[in-house]
């Protein structure tokens, strides 16, 4: 019962959404936009677990005084406080006019982009510490590696005279022929893979998401 | 520890470091460089030099904010060289958000023109911009292929007033200006398949001088029609913008942004070959 | 509607173009010849039927074009496309495609409130416009219907994919069968994949813990699927060392099956007691919060082994550097094909693509798992095969084959 | 530069503050970049639970279960069936008991499912069907030299690209050892991969740097709208700002020369 009904219930959904993939009727259509709008729907609610699941594990940071359980304090105050702005205050629960809060869109702006972009921005540096620490000429493989992002990176290098051009054809040549056969070779693994672990699910082969007892 | 284990073994905080410096330093600090100029950007800039005071070019601005980056100082370095050698330009624009784009180059650029300026050791003068006789902005309609091959026929078709609402007719510089048989050539900036639209509507049709301005990511598939000669030019990306602007030795966003780029990579460059040199010395101490 | 609108817009800039001719007649006088023109003639042989392999509401059109597009008078700018309920009218323009064009696909919308409804089984009546730069000069086709549209239940197009499909299935359940048979199925050492019990070894040894990501995926997605099973035989080898483990999530889904994967190891180790809900902890539904959190993580517990399987995006080198950082061996493994140079870089062992969906099968020897795995490898020999044959037959200029395996939408 | 209303400055000063602190980061961990980190986790937490209600469930389902009198009396709503999904969704809570948290396995399973099906023939679609299609490529046989070896498009780039996506995909065959001719093409086939994942990443290079030089601009901007207001308005905030910064600098070198003594 605890584990029969959900792999029947994965069989069957998985067979039906294989074979309605073949069917451009509107009527299987329709199913299909709804089945999506489950999946999102349920995405939803399950949001409540994360939320909570977040409360809890900064509680008792706080609760058993953890080591940094200051900072818990301060996610817990970020994820009130924007629920609270979200709200209006409590003023517009059924309408969107809560996103156009003043605080809700300053805290977007002023809190979330900044933090947002500098992570992503780091990269600029651990793509240089990356390339220092690991493009080595060790074996065959990482010489390869190596000598092909040197290429790449030197394409516009204006201090070769006249082996820039050449400099130039040759990375597009690298971009152009070894990494379009190296992505399609992973590609079609990759689907294969894909459709091998689907099929697994389905069949019932692959349960570890369905825990035990 | 000698030094190549050290150039091994480096703390990552100086790769940080010397990063974060020469990207805040080369931002600071303007100077130039010496950009590798290719034959397919270099062709427009001469195409563009040979002509004479009072030649006519058209210059299509089809993008909108989010390939601003690449593209704006492309049609920077075009129109300002363009005005300083007094030729007439026509704007237009068949993408939906071109007409801001357009028409900020536009103010931008007249007041460039106010001051006297000296490019490739030439000065020249400085001058007042006039709508309607310098230049003529047409604006924005859908449906590009068919205002293409509208053009073709005759402006007025598709543009019977210009973006600003007056009549084509009562503009000085487009009396006796009819289509593309007049213009010189046509330079097209696009981040979408409008330039598809150029070359085969436009191009194929009417079979003038097309040159292309596109984002890095687009210029890559544009080489065939380059080799068919369907389009006598291509600048793709920062680096066809920076190229533009360093022959026509206006150095401006695109130089400025290359600039960065580059002395980021020549810095992670150096890096590595550090590294790399380190561990060969390393290891053939072992070895021996 | 705002098409409509569209259209009356460029329509009123035609005419008055047209009539703005009347002030000037110098400007008359220089009017290239091709614009005091003769009507072109019209296109001929107007054809629809039903789009095939739809849901309806479409309808295809075929013309073929005007003697004076591109030649002749040369004088045709595009193509208008008429449709109207009855063979008189009133017809409605429905599209316009440039000079050169012989085809066109009506395709309106399937809501009824839509204002480009197109019904269903509803016979539709179409003509074609020759047009040329000056709107008042233009030619018509005869009409054509009536025509209906109506929705398909097969989609003929999707035939390879089906028989892919199909093969698949079926080489699937074969080697499932000989495997539950009790025969030896082969398979090949992978390092990234011995590297993981190494790596829970190595953790034990030093007493710390081990981090698993599972990628910014969904539940949905294909590879976090995949990587629930690398984290079940993860997790058991933990709860037998009696090492300690870390899932931070992304998703909320992703952490309810994570949670109910680690526990059911918990229990097949033996060591229910030792499992606790927050090992699996979800963190926040925002890129690069995530990353901050888990980077914090990575510093301050300093796990002794990071892995990373799943779905990754541009934050995959910001964690595996930091990781690198800490101190941490990593292994990863993820089918973001933009992503596996950063951890191939960066990481100590990388599965590279598909070895992220073999290594469920290689970490549990599971004979049914190896089964499926035979079966990629089978279908892989068959893609090889056939890309051959049909790059063979193509440079023998043979297209037949090629287009065996032509996928229509 | 544009002009900058007070409270404008100050949320923009908060922003290139959280922007200092996580490139702090890049030093080592510290309280700067716990502070940010622990606020842009709840904040973000909580931006997207008030845009998935504001934006997901009020649409996708209260908009739809709604009657036009209450939000419960959904039986005269115009889609009634939208109470399944909603259903399910709460089955998913049923994982705050112990007792019935194995119901949730209903909404999972019914999850994993519609996701493992419409995977299936998709991806069959789009990744192995007609990447097998496009493989098959017509070689231009006629310009096989292409003037030059490095010409992406010469028939001899057309026949590397296929005959690479071939080695590499016998690389990944696991159900034979790379032994004999089968070793000579995992090898090509590897080589093409190193190759192909160094020009990827070479070629990435160029983009991330740009990210950073975007919030040198942040902070730049920031910095100029200081600057010219440090005789007038902004002269507190400023000084403010830079004592923060100026005490951490003091802090971390305590820090650090209590290091160095313990090392010592």
């Amino acid at each position: 019962m605890k584990r029969q009904i959900p792999l029947l219930l994965v069989l069957v959904f998985g067979i039906f959404m294989i074979f309605q993939y073949f069917v451009p009727h509107e009527s299987s259509e329709w199913i299909y936009e709804f089945f999506l709008d489950w999946i999102y729907i349920i995405g939803i609610f399950a949001l409540a677990l994360g939320i909570w699941s977040l409360i809890r594990v900064s509680y008792d940071k706080i609760k058993y005084k953890k080591p940094n359980w200051q900072y818990a304090v301060i996610t817990l105050a970020g994820l009130f406080a924007m629920i609270l702005f979200g709200f209006d205050y409590g003023r517009h629960f059924f309408s969107a006019e809560g996103l156009s809060n003043y605080m809700f869109r300053a805290f977007f702006d002023y809190i979330l982009i900044p933090i947002q972009a500098t992570m992503f921005s780091l990269l600029a540096f651990f793509i240089a510490s990356a390339a220092y620490r690991a493009f080595r000429a060790r074996s065959l493989l990482a010489t390869l590696l190596l000598v092909s992002a040197l290429v790449v990176m030197l394409r516009f290098n204006p201090y070769f005279g006249p082996i820039g051009p050449y400099l130039e054809q040759t990375a597009s040549w690298l971009l152009n022929v070894p990494n379009l056969a190296a992505k399609r070779a992973i590609i079609i693994g990759i689907g294969l893979g894909m459709v091998a672990t689907a099929l697994k699910v389905i069949l019932g082969i692959e349960r570890a998401y369905l825990g035990k007892d | 520890m000698n030094i190549f284990d050290r150039m091994m073994s480096l703390d990552r905080r100086w790769v940080f470091l010397f990063v974060a410096l020469v990207c805040v330093i080369t931002y600071l600090i303007p100077f130039s460089i010496k950009i590798n100029i290719t034959p397919e950007v270099k062709s427009i800039y001469d195409h563009v030099e040979s002509l004479k005071a009072g030649d006519y070019i058209l210059l299509a601005i089809d993008y909108d904010p989010n390939a601003l980056a690449e593209l704006h100082p492309m049609t920077y370095a075009i129109a300002e060289q363009a005005f300083r050698k007094e030729l007439k330009v026509i704007f237009v624009t068949l993408s939906q958000n071109g007409p801001g784009m357009a028409d900020q180059a536009i103010r931008d650029i007249s007041d460039s023109l106010r001051l006297e300026k000296t490019y490739n050791g030439i000065t020249y003068p400085a001058r007042q911009l006039i709508n309607g006789k310098d230049y003529v902005f047409l604006g924005y309609k859908p449906y590009p292929a068919l205002v293409i091959l509208g053009m073709g026929q005759n402006f007025r078709l598709p543009f019977p007033s210009d973006y600003y609402g007056t009549p084509l007719d009562s503009i000085p510089m487009m009396k006796g200006v009819l289509n593309y048989d007049q213009i010189k050539c046509v330079i097209d900036f696009a981040a979408g398949n409008v330039a598809d639209m150029w070359i085969s509507y436009g191009q194929g049709r009417y079979n003038f001088p097309l040159a292309l301005g596109m984002t890095g990511v687009m210029g890559a598939d544009y080489y065939p029609y380059l080799n068919s000669g369907q389009v006598f030019g291509l600048m793709g990306g920062l680096l066809g913008a920076a190229q533009y602007e360093s022959l026509a030795d206006n150095p401006g966003p695109a130089i400025d942004g290359m600039r960065i780029q580059l002395y980021a990579h020549i810095v992670i460059i150096l890096f590595i070959l550090m590294g790399n040199i380190g561990f060969l010395v390393t290891r053939r101490k072992k070895q021996v | 509607m705002k098409f409509k609108m569209l259209l009356a817009l460029i329509l009123l800039c035609f005419v008055s173009a047209v009539s703005g001719f009347g002030q000037s007649a110098e400007e008359i006088m220089a009017l290239p010849d091709s614009m005091a023109m003769a009507p072109p003639a019209p296109p001929s042989n107007v054809r629809g039927v039903d789009t095939d392999n739809d849901h309806g509401h479409s309808i295809t059109l075929t013309w073929e074009t005007s003697p004076d597009d591109g030649a002749g008078l040369n004088n045709v700018i595009g193509y208008k496309v008429f449709r109207a309920e009855s063979p008189d009218g009133p017809f409605i323009e429905r599209a316009l495609i440039p000079s050169g064009g012989t085809g066109h696909i009506d395709v309106g919308a399937k809501e009824k409130d839509a204002n480009d409804y197109l019904p269903d089984h509803v016979g539709f009546y179409y003509k074609v416009r020759a047009i040329t730069a000056d709107s008042l000069i233009y030619a018509e086709s005869e009409v054509f219907g009536p025509v209906q549209s109506y929705g398909q239940w097969f989609n003929t197009g999707r035939v390879p994919v089906l028989v892919f499909v199909i093969f698949f299935l079926f080489v699937t359940l074969f080697f499932i069968q000989k495997a539950k048979g009790g025969a030896n199925l082969f398979v090949r050492r992978l390092a990234g994949i011995e590297a993981v019990d190494e790596a829970i070894g190595r953790a034990t040894e030093m007493g710390k813990p081990i981090l698993y990501v599972l990628g910014l995926g969904t539940a949905a997605d294909i590879a976090t699927i995949a990587s629930y099973t690398i984290l079940g035989r993860v997790a058991k080898k933990v709860a037998e060392y009696q090492t300690g483990l870390i899932v931070p999530c992304y998703d909320p889904i992703v952490m309810t099956v994570a949670q109910e994967t680690v526990k059911a190891s918990y229990m097949d180790a033996g060591r229910p007691d030792a499992y606790y809900e927050d090992m699996v902890y979800f963190v926040t539904q925002s890129q690069f919060a995530y990353v901050a959190a888990v980077n914090g993580t990575m510093l301050r517990e300093r796990p002794a082994t990071n892995i990373y399987m799943g779905k990754f995006y541009a934050e995959s080198l910001i964690l595996a550097e930091t990781g690198a950082l800490a101190g941490s061996i990593q292994i990863s493994g993820t089918d973001e094909i933009a992503q596996i140079p950063f951890f191939v870089v960066a990481c100590d062992y990388t599965l590279i693509g598909e070895e992220l969906y073999a290594a469920s099968a290689y970490l549990g020897r599971e004979p049914l798992l190896l089964g499926s795995l035979k079966a990629q490898d089978y279908a892989k020999a068959a893609a090889i095969i056939i890309a051959i044959i049909g790059f063979i037959t193509m440079n023998f200029g043979i297209e037949a084959f090629k287009h065996l395996f032509y996928v229509s939408n | 530069m544009q002009e900058m209303s007070i409270g404008t400055f100050l949320w923009t000063t908060l922003g290139a503050f959280l922007t200092l602190c996580i490139f702090s980061f890049l030093y080592r961990d510290n309280p700067f970049y716990k502070l940010a980190e622990h606020l842009v986790v709840g904040v973000s937490a909580g931006y997207f639970v008030i845009i998935l209600w504001h934006n997901g469930l009020q649409p996708n389902l209260f908009n739809r279960l709604n009657d036009g009198n209450f939000y419960l009396l959904w039986l005269n709503s115009a889609a009634p069936w939208y109470m399944i999904p909603a259903l399910l969704g709460v089955m998913m809570w049923t994982r705050f008991s112990r007792k019935w948290s194995w119901i949730s396995r209903w909404p999972i399973a019914m999850y994993m499912g519609i996701a493992a099906g419409v995977a299936v023939p998709l991806e069959m679609k789009n990744r192995v069907n007609l990447q097998i299609y496009s493989a098959m490529t017509d070689i231009d046989w006629g310009n096989f030299f292409g003037g030059s070896l490095i010409n992406s498009a010469s028939g001899l780039s057309q026949l590397i690209i296929f005959l690479g996506t071939i080695a590499a995909l016998f690389y990944f065959f696991f159900s034979k050892e790379h032994t004999g001719v089968f070793k000579g093409l995992a090898r090509f086939g590897i080589w093409i991969l190193m190759v192909g994942f160094g020009a990827s990443f070479g070629y990435t290079v160029m983009g991330r740097i740009s990210l950073f030089v975007q919030r040198i601009q942040y902070v730049g901007d920031w910095t100029k709208v200081a600057w010219s207001g440090i005789s007038g308005t902004y002269t507190l905030v400023w000084f403010i700002t830079f004592g923060i910064f100026a005490l951490l600098a003091v802090y971390e070198f305590i820090q650090f020369m209590a290091r160095r003594k313990k090392e010592a």
